[in-house]
């Protein structure tokens, strides 16, 4: 393409449309659903701890998923959304990644970040939004994030974090970077993961992080998390494209189309995107094709907008099928298995209880972290709340008795 | 007349309109089969059909952008931002376009038809993303008009005359009361005049002046200074562009005091320009400094949301200081 | 795609990714530089007065374009922008429309617009923002508009036509619907073309145009002029896929690239793409790919960004090209095509000089407009402005002897 | 010391950025080779290279989008606005990410390393798109801070100050004054805090205040002023969030008048705020209404931006109608 319009000239005297689904876009897919390998298929070389860890994670946001959407019924907490469906996409691409490398995600994502140690105490001090929170009690349910675990905290609005992405993840390309030639130096150590629903792909900041990764270079990799659905929204209101990996040729993306309810396909394929990124600096695109098991979130019902019969032709549960593969490997005791999924059913009730008597943060974290260091008037402002607040106890009991 | 929640109202007037103009469109996200995430669109789809009510992809910027587009091709855009909070990606869209086209054509074209309808405010636990009331982002951009109604009543009107009103028009839907708000409610058409405010309640030691979901705290702080024997004007301005600076300046000259509450930030609030200008048309009959009673210069937050909301207790202890002065 | 997914699932076990660059993108060529139809090529079917329409709109265009861009040079106008190089691309598009249809150009179609019968003196009126400006003197020159001939008047912002294309072309299609079936029950009869660049192509707005209209099914033309610079940036800057014409695949928009220095390739695309829309209701895309010969605009200078190499190189000339093919129809005297430029050259120097010396718009068209009628607030400005000019008339003599 | 004028002055300011910190970029629209459509970044490209000094695709929440990430990330993240009227497309990762990335996340991440310059401003006869003054927009949104300078000297100092910030920071540059502005600049490195007005000029009668290019037409203003025996106190802003009420206060205390002047319309201006605030500051120090002298309340217009513009003759009515109140 070396002429001024960047594009291939390729003089035809035919007068044809290009079909709007001319790109043939295969769909790598490598366990069955009996837990086998597809013939023709190669497993990807994941260790058996990993693989353990994988399935572990997996297991355990089932659980908490399971038990956080019956404590939302209970008014215990006040919002939830489950992965319920997408477990191995999440998890199998997490598990391909280094611990340093950045994770930011939507928000259907907690499986990533269990996989990288966050805790149950952790989890639930997010939910019950109390003083132990990491972040300090001021977002709703399930916006998790940690420094130390390299996972950005989830910001409601959607597709913020994907041009966000392309930004972070050239800053941890910059010291790799020749100053004179531009090119790159070494392999990057660390890059970064960017999840998104096939709904947010729809919006601006989509084109352009997906656009400037191209141009800048950035070594991101783009998850497309395809199922089905935008709350009630389905994916053919959505687009009229082939699915969102159709995009990627039009940034010059190198992109793949993975069963997102298959571990391995998911596993082997964000182990060679990441190759590619860490060497060539390069964006890679992955759109992972499973179905929203459950609602969207606590606030919505499906019935309204899907058919029994749909959600019961896609029931297929990733976890199952990961699971009999571990189980041929002779990997996993199933005796164990059964007696670790009781373990953590009980964990997880013992901990939200913890969790839900836990002190809200006190008065000051309501003005905290705006500025670096608070400015005048929100001083000000601080100063004057802080005495009606003592003038009215009774009326602000939460923080009423904390106030210096 | 029937008892409608805000809802209900919202949706009766949506319908009134769609029967109207057979151009007529109504579309957003999840607006379409399901009725819209808070259900305001209910029932119209299968009744107007999919094609003049739809889904759109998840684009706010696109919905804007499509809306412009429809509306100067002269068909009415009933638009949905499902939270007010992600009405930002359009901001481009609705102040350097909806709010222009007249303007920089000449009146060549205009999106006149355009009506721009989304949820704000908090009180629903949601934290920094599902709680914000922009309304005064809105209001320093010339050729809009900005209206929130208090109560279902008011939500059909006003949301009516927002419709047939020639410009384009931001109408924002207080959600904390779409269902919480009851009240008679008549089920033909009317409509509430745009950029006129309401005298709730009379009084005669200080006005309180709200919009939207503000307007019940302000009531009630309004009780409760009476009984401490305070009497409160009560005004709703109902429209934030344009506003109605006659009314409160009539009753701000008989008060001689005023209090202006509202859920967003303080800083460049709206309040800001309403005590700008009546500090400066009622300045020899003020009697107190003009307060604000607002949301703190923070992010909106969620476990400490009771000590950030203008509450009634902060609007009473304001009457007090205004009084005392 | 009879899934939820709304993806084509060709199951593969092979860890390929699809290449950026996997489309092959053909270019329609039918003209060549020496004014015959290429070897294989059909020629559109064009009649006489329409290829010589095409031609003096070409030709007019170009003598406004240097004429305004010297008076800009003697600070006679604030601003100009040419559309050298661009002629074609622009004029043979406009050309293969119906009257009524919508044009919502970027900025750079002044030519659309004069094959639309905007006169001279209209042209030169916006320039001089005088009082008979249909734009009141409001916008900087070459924001043109006029209701009258379906051309949606400029806005300097970029790229936000492009959502409002599919919105208006919505409203275009709403009558052929069929209320029940949601199918069209009949043709379209007007669509809309919406023009914008290759660097205008980068914003959020250009995704949710295309992807809504392909959605909604909208008849817009989306007509990307890849003229290989946006300022001082080049399209290799701008974007690493095959062009613009790659992207439409992603959306599941028939698309094609054509010679936009070939008025014959491109009056035969647009037509094909105008059939299209008007008879499924779908959008298209067309990618022409032209130079821009002259600087970005008046306040550019080119030298400082490209080489005079570059510039020599692509300098072929697409008015010449149709001239040429003309001659050899024998449908242009030549002898009368060298007066009429001279005759052109003259009406457009006497029309500036007209347009320079008519009176300012007057005060009331200040505040007018802002909204169908002035609100209260701005009617006490009004007022205001009115007694300080009257107090002050040596200060504000564009307007002040004309107040009432 | 050299004589600069504001472009220098900006440029200065980038390159001891760029020399200072190894991952600092500036990104942007034509920012690159070309160095800016106004030349602020001449020659950065040259001496820092393509990685550190580049061109960005043309979609301003993409730049802001990745500016929020490299901010987050670590790196001085220096993202050019081509004009402000182009900010509106980064209006959410602007107002919902930039602002609210600290709170939101419990500081466990900022963006404190972001700062976005843009030029901003009337008087280049550039019509509805190419003159907005948006502070006022970006001055509701708790979490920024916002700049202007009044000249190079400023320019720099508080360029550097704000890239020094640890928050995310706008800054605002006259582009009217780009090169019409020009004085002795300080080769070295200085900063000049933020938050800080400036008394430019004491006085006695009334306070003039204003911001950035505007400056000029209130010092023009106070002249006219002082030939008719009016003593006028100028204070220059310099920061709109966070802005400084006690210098204006104690000013205001002492002159008992103000007005304050800004280019943007005059309904939710940042000048609204600032009489809500002093007018409950100083109550009983004030002699007079608080006056705004500011854009109309309409887009920017072309052809009669000479009569729409707060200019000095507008300014000394103002002052007059203060004094003579
Ligand atoms: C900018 C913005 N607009 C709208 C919303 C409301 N919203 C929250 S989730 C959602 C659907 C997202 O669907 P998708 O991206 O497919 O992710 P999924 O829920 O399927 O995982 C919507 C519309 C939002 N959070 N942000
Ligand atoms: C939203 C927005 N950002 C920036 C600009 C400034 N600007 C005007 S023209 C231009 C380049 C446009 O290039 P392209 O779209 O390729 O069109 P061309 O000039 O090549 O015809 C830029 C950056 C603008 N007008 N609008
Ligand atoms: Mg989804
Ligand atoms: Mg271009």
């Amino acid at each position: 393409m070396s002429n001024p319009n960047n594009v291939s000239l390729n003089i035809s005297h035919d007068l044809e449309f290009i079909d709007g689904h001319a790109l043939n876009i295969p769909t790598l897919s490598i366990l069955n659903e009996d837990g086998d390998i597809h013939h023709g298929a190669t497993a990807p070389d994941i260790d058996e701890s990993t693989a353990l860890r994988l399935y572990e994670t997996m297991r355990f946001i089932r659980a908490l998923d399971e038990r956080m959407q019956a404590a939302q019924r209970q008014g215990r907490v006040s919002f939830y959304m489950q992965c319920l469906g997408e477990e191995a996409a999440v998890t199998a691409s997490a598990a391909a990644l280094d611990q340093d490398d950045m994770i930011m995600a939507q928000y259907r994502e907690q499986a990533a970040l269990h996989y990288r140690g966050f805790t149950l105490d952790q989890f639930m001090n997010q939910m019950f939004s109390n003083e132990r929170d990491l972040g300090k009690g001021r977002q709703m349910p399930i916006h998790y994030g940690s420094a130390a675990l390299n996972y950005m905290t989830i910001s409601s609005p959607l597709g913020t974090q994907i041009p966000q992405a392309t930004g972070y993840a050239y800053g941890q390309k910059i010291k790799h970077i020749d100053p004179q030639t531009g090119e790159l130096n070494s392999a990057i150590d660390n890059i970064t993961i960017c999840y998104f629903g096939e709904g947010a792909a729809s919006e601006g900041d989509f084109h352009a992080g997906l656009n400037m990764a191209a141009v800048h270079k950035s070594p991101v990799i783009f998850f497309a998390r395809n199922n089905g659905y935008a709350i009630s929204t389905p994916a053919d209101e959505q687009f009229k494209g082939d699915g969102i990996a159709s995009r990627g040729v039009g940034y010059g993306i190198k992109t793949i189309r993975v069963d997102g309810a298959d571990a391995l396909a998911v596993y082997a394929a964000t182990k060679k995107a990441r190759d590619i990124a860490t060497t060539t600096g390069e964006p890679v695109l992955i759109e992972s094709i499973a179905y929203r098991l459950g609602a969207h979130s606590t606030s919505d019902d499906p019935s309204g907008y899907r058919s029994k019969d749909e959600e019961a032709n896609y029931q297929a549960c990733p976890i199952e099928r990961f699971r009999k593969w571990l189980v041929k490997q002779n990997w996993l005791n199933e005796e164990e298995d059964v007696k670790a999924k009781e373990t953590i059913r009980e964990d997880i009730l013992a901990a939200l209880k913890r969790a839900e008597v836990i002190a809200k943060p006190p008065l000051e974290e309501l003005v905290s972290d705006v500025y670096d260091t608070p400015i005048p008037s929100l001083q000000r402002q601080y100063e004057q709340l802080k005495n009606h607040i003592k003038q009215h106890p009774d009326a602000y009991p939460v923080t009423a008795g904390r106030i210096k | 007349m029937a008892k409608m929640n805000m809802l209900h109202a919202i949706n009766s007037a949506l319908d009134i309109t769609m029967a109207e103009h057979p151009q007529a469109c109504i579309f957003g996200e999840d607006v379409g089969y399901f009725g819209g995430v808070f259900r305001a669109t209910s029932g119209l789809q299968e009744k107007y059909g999919q094609h003049r009510v739809f889904n759109t992809p998840l684009t706010e910027q696109g919905i804007m952008g499509f809306a412009n587009g429809l509306a100067a091709f002269g068909a009415p855009a009933l638009a949905e931002i499902q939270f007010a909070d992600y009405i930002f990606p359009a901001f481009d869209q609705i102040v350097n376009e909806s709010a222009k086209f007249r303007y920089r054509s000449g009146n060549e074209f205009n999106v006149g038809n355009l009506t721009i309808r989304t949820p704000y405010g908090g009180g629903i636990a949601g934290g920094l993303y599902h709680s914000q009331s922009p309304e005064a982002y809105f209001a320093h951009t010339p050729g809009l008009k900005i209206v929130v109604p208090r109560n279902p009543y008011q939500a059909k009107g006003l949301l009516r005359a927002a419709i047939k009103d020639d410009n384009p028009v931001i109408f924002f839907e207080p959600k904390r009361l779409y269902r919480a708000s009851t009240g008679e409610v008549p089920e033909e058409d009317y409509s509430i005049e745009l950029g006129k405010a309401e005298v709730v309640t009379e009084g005669t030691d200080v006005t309180l002046l709200a919009w939207g979901a503000q307007m019940e705290i302000i009531e009630d702080a309004a009780k409760r200074a009476s009984e401490q024997g305070i009497s409160c004007e009560v005004i709703d301005l109902r429209s934030i562009l344009p506003w109605d600076m006659e009314t409160i300046a009539k009753s701000v000259t008989k008060t001689g005091r005023l209090i202006v509450s509202h859920e967003a930030p303080i800083t460049n609030g709206f309040g800001a320009e309403i005590v700008a200008t009546i500090q400066q048309e009622c300045f020899l009959h003020l009697e107190s400094p003009i307060l604000r009673v607002c949301g703190l210069d923070t992010p909106y937050p969620l476990a400490l949301e009771k000590e950030y909301v203008p509450d009634a207790l902060k609007v009473l202890a304001a009457i007090k200081q205004s009084v005392e002065f």
